[in-house]
């Protein structure tokens, strides 16, 4: 699946965007977050505070309980600021 | 109901497009404009640019999805949304919300949620400069607050659906 | 702040009254437009036309009462407002308000007090014109019960004093 | 002292304005539409329903227990429907 970030979420990791493949027993938005900020520094600093950062699948804003089995893409970003 | 949608790097003109909306029209009897500005200076500090980030392809449809609850809600003649991206100085226009309707409690209900679901869901960030730094603009609890007027009686958020 | 407010007979460019209020300032983050528009029926009757009378004098100073509580109520940065009066066809604008603020929330609430005001305690009247008769408007109970939004806590209507 | 009446009053009595000196007696807003109703069937018409009909004393928004001592102008007019 497609990954995608957006704002400091962005800075921190260093790129907007990746393919990845979470290991099976990683079922939802949460679960990603927790096996992503393991993977470095950079994604544990983006992840340090999970309740700020929001995510959306396939383009629809979501919660953390959201599984993403069959999900395309998932972004993670910060709360909006747009308007 | 023809909603206008745009998500862009240019300048906007807010005059033809409320124009545009109510042109050849005899049911309009009340347009509300509002037009978001970068203002140049945040928090008393003086700021040298704007940046607006924003996600290509969920931003339209958040946009879009908002625009549909609001014509649900309230009796529309017409709406057009724009929202600008990329860098803006001081002065420049960031947003553009217009509403018709034939009555004006219709067309403002519209225009200010709208305008709070923008600032609150659409999947746009702003990044402020000043002369010697960058920072990400934080999201306002006092947005929140706003955007939680429009919520339905039974809790259901329209557009989230 | 200096307010803009005139009653005329002739047509207003709502485009160029918000350009000259936000002309040259960095602190304005929000403008809100109203316009009011002359609609081409009423209750399902096409118009032919509507002439609105007003009292001059007692009209410029009840609109400058209500600036001024605008002001007083919310951080304006600026203000116009424009009302027509005469014999105006359908499509023709009737009336203006512009509001400008450093924050949304502020332009929107003054513009919809403003426009609340203007219907119930402003002196105009409205007489339509259909092809065989006129007649003119009542004053419509919605419009007391959205003028009363704003009334004080104690009871007191600030621009009344 | 100057009357004026507008709109629907104004084409009830007939005219846009006078000059009148009520008697001794009238002293709120509501004692002079009581006198001036009962001055020809062109007042009583247009004063007939006396609760709808809106006042000001010299051009600022009064009730009808307002006392007319000293004003200069007072317009009668129906509920406004401006904006």
């Amino acid at each position: 699946m497609k990954l995608r970030y957006f704002a400091w979420v962005r800075e921190r990791i260093g790129k907007p965007e990746e393919e990845i493949e979470p290991p099976a027993g990683i079922a939802t938005v949460a679960d990603l977050m927790t096996w992503l900020s393991r993977r470095g520094e950079e994604y544990a600093h983006a992840f340090e505070n999970p309740k700020v950062i929001r995510a959306a699948i396939d383009r629809t804003h979501v919660r953390g309980d959201a599984a993403i089995f069959g999900a395309r893409e998932i972004a993670f970003f910060p709360p909006m600021t747009g308007g | 109901m023809a909603a206008t949608i745009r998500l862009q790097r240019e300048p906007f003109d807010a005059a033809s497009e409320a124009a545009k909306l109510r042109r050849g029209r005899g049911d309009i009897g009340a347009v509300v404009t509002f037009t978001g500005i970068c203002r140049s200076d945040e928090s008393g500090a003086p700021l040298a640019a704007m940046t607006l980030e924003h996600y290509p392809g969920m931003a339209e449809a958040e946009v879009a999805r908002h625009v549909e609850a609001a014509e649900r809600r309230w009796p529309l003649l017409g709406v057009t949304v724009i929202h600008r991206y990329g860098r803006l100085e001081p002065g420049e226009d960031i947003v553009l919300v217009v509403t018709a309707a034939a009555h004006r409690q219709d067309a403002f209900a519209a225009a200010e949620f709208l305008m709070d679901y923008l600032k609150t869901r659409a999947p746009f960030w702003k990044q402020v400069e000043y002369a010697d730094r960058k920072t990400w603009v934080e999201a306002k609890s006092s947005d929140d607050a706003l955007a939680e007027r429009w919520t339905l009686p039974d809790g259901r958020d329209e557009a989230a659906e």
